[in-house]
């Protein structure tokens, strides 16, 4: 008997014995389980009684751990937005029957004509505003569209041009802009022109032209200077 | 036309003391006239208007015949005797379901018909106290009684007060105060509560 | 009422299958129903099917009767037949001047009327014009001019064309003819126009 006694631990007895029974653990109402008391009592039974076990203390944690989630997931649960407010209620009368009854009008002929006075002088605004507004140029909307997608995508398109532009002139180190713009539209001829003037600008390609042909030579010579430049500075 | 030709010359030639069987015919036909072209309860004054005379037992006499003619008669319509002494001409109810389809003017539904009841029950009510028992749809409800004329809307400050018009209790032959149309409402209420009981 | 009850005796008593008098009556009334709610005239087709029957005949034998009551009644109403076999439940003309100032109804608000007036000097119209000239909200005059009766919309190709309906002319005593009636409206107005003119 007495042997059986010093065989189980103490903290195997109650009130430390929720600490160490996991399907008590997950059923208790984590409100009602005082974790400091317990863990200090635990401590200084341990203390007193000299079974120090290690074990005994990493598991006493751990379930102190898990009452504290529970304890929080609780605390969360409360603070949940409240359900939306129910309608008020308030007597709610039956519908009204509402009996059926000829009932003669009295709107004439003449009130519509006087009320199509108002209604044509209306019109007669419409149509002049009309007038007015008809625009005999397109709209800067209708253009401005697509420039601003082409602006937006310069920098883009600054870059696809340099890196196609870096490999057609690994060879010779130059092309002709009539190279460059072969078999293209006259749109894409225009913005291909642009972005070059702004390649240039950043130092990134030379442009200069044949006075006699008007041919536009393009290279990426300057590049090397440039970006050498930048490393030294 | 020709019948109507020898009525007046009957009519003028008919002593007026003593009421010839024309004289009642013609009486009868004038509030008859009345109570067709209104479309709504008329009450003694306006009847007494239509029969030139001043004496309101002599009127509800002639109405009185007249109804209960139209009640022996047996067809779709009846005059019906409404509180405070007012008639009406209408369809009887048991005939709306079988031709309403024929009326020339947006009926309503049930569900207009709640938001009416509500709002004439309550009023002046504000229209977003009115949303928020009925429910948003209730919107276009109240769209549709302004536009029938059943209720008016005014602004009171930053919110928009409804109540029923002049012409909602004159449908109705409810009274134009108020405090009294409130209390004969809720009466025609109890009835309808009653009515409900006994048919379920 | 009693020579209403010998009719419908008469009428009982005779082949081929019989109809009982309260048969009788309950017709007579469906037709007295619909001609009174509507406040319009009312063709054979729209009658038959009030009574339910596909039976044209049968229907004008009752619409007969009815009319036939009235008559003999000798009220301040009348049922007409007018062209095309149409019927109507009116007041006699010579009742209109006496009880007239009782009707304060209009039959639309301002809003809807001028869209209504609009259509009816343009007509016919495509809706679209209509909204442009008035706005997007006589959508909801045009729904209700539609549920009126007051105006038709046909399809043509992709867009909607308004014109005035046939009870637009009753209403406003035009012909009965479109092209009449069309002729008719041109004239007031052309007359209105012309007025308009001078004092502008």
């Amino acid at each position: 008997m007495a042997s059986a006694v010093i065989k189980r631990p103490f903290y195997l007895r109650p009130p430390w014995n929720i600490l160490f029974d996991f399907h008590k653990l997950e059923k208790l109402t984590p409100w009602n389980v005082n974790i400091a008391y317990l863990l200090s009592s635990f401590l200084e039974e341990m203390e007193r009684s000299g079974q120090v076990d290690f074990r005994a203390s990493g598991v006493a944690l751990d379930s102190s751990a898990l009452i504290y989630l529970m304890k929080s997931k609780l605390l969360l649960k409360l603070e949940e937005p409240p359900p939306p407010p129910k309608p008020p209620q308030d007597f709610l009368p039956p519908p009204l029957f509402l009996p059926l009854r000829h009932e003669l009008t009295s709107t004439t002929i003449k009130h519509l004509l006087e009320v199509l006075d108002d209604v044509l002088r209306g019109e007669k605004l419409i149509n002049l505003e009309k007038a007015v507004a008809e625009p005999i140029l397109p709209t800067p909307s209708e253009i401005l569209p697509q420039l601003d997608a082409f602006l937006v995508e310069i920098e883009l398109q600054m870059e696809r041009l340099y890196s196609y532009l870096s490999e057609k002139v690994k060879g010779t180190g130059i092309i002709e802009f009539s190279t460059l713009i072969k078999d293209a539209v006259r749109l894409d001829v225009i913005r291909t022109f642009i972005l070059l003037l702004f390649l240039a600008q950043e130092g990134k390609v030379s442009l200069w032209q044949n006075e006699e042909t008007e041919e536009i030579y393009v290279t990426i010579g300057e590049l090397k200077i440039a970006e050498s430049g930048k490393a030294n500075s | 036309m020709q019948r109507a030709e020898k009525q007046t010359v009957d009519l003028a030639g008919s002593p007026p003391e003593k009421p010839s069987t024309e004289r009642i015919q013609r009486n009868l036909a004038l509030l008859e006239a009345a109570l067709y072209v209104a479309g709504r309860p008329l009450d003694l004054n306006e009847l007494c208007s239509v029969l030139k005379t001043r004496s309101k037992n002599k009127t509800k006499k002639f109405i009185k015949i007249l109804a209960s003619e139209y009640a022996d008669r047996n067809t779709a319509l009846e005059i019906l005797e409404l509180k405070d002494e007012r008639y009406v001409l209408q369809l009887k109810a048991e005939y709306t379901p079988l031709v309403k389809r024929l009326v020339n003017r947006p009926l309503l539904s049930t569900g207009p018909l709640k938001t009416l009841s509500y709002i004439a029950y309550r009023q002046p009510i504000s229209q977003k106290r009115v949303v928020d028992v009925r429910g948003h749809h209730v919107y276009s409800h109240i769209k549709l009684l302004k536009e029938m004329g059943l209720v008016v809307a005014e602004r009171s400050g930053r919110s928009l007060v409804l109540r029923t018009s002049e012409y909602f209790a004159d449908y109705f032959g409810l009274s134009h105060d108020l405090a009294t149309m409130k209390r004969e409402l809720a009466n025609v209420f109890k009835d309808f509560a009653k009515q409900e009981k006994l048919s379920s």
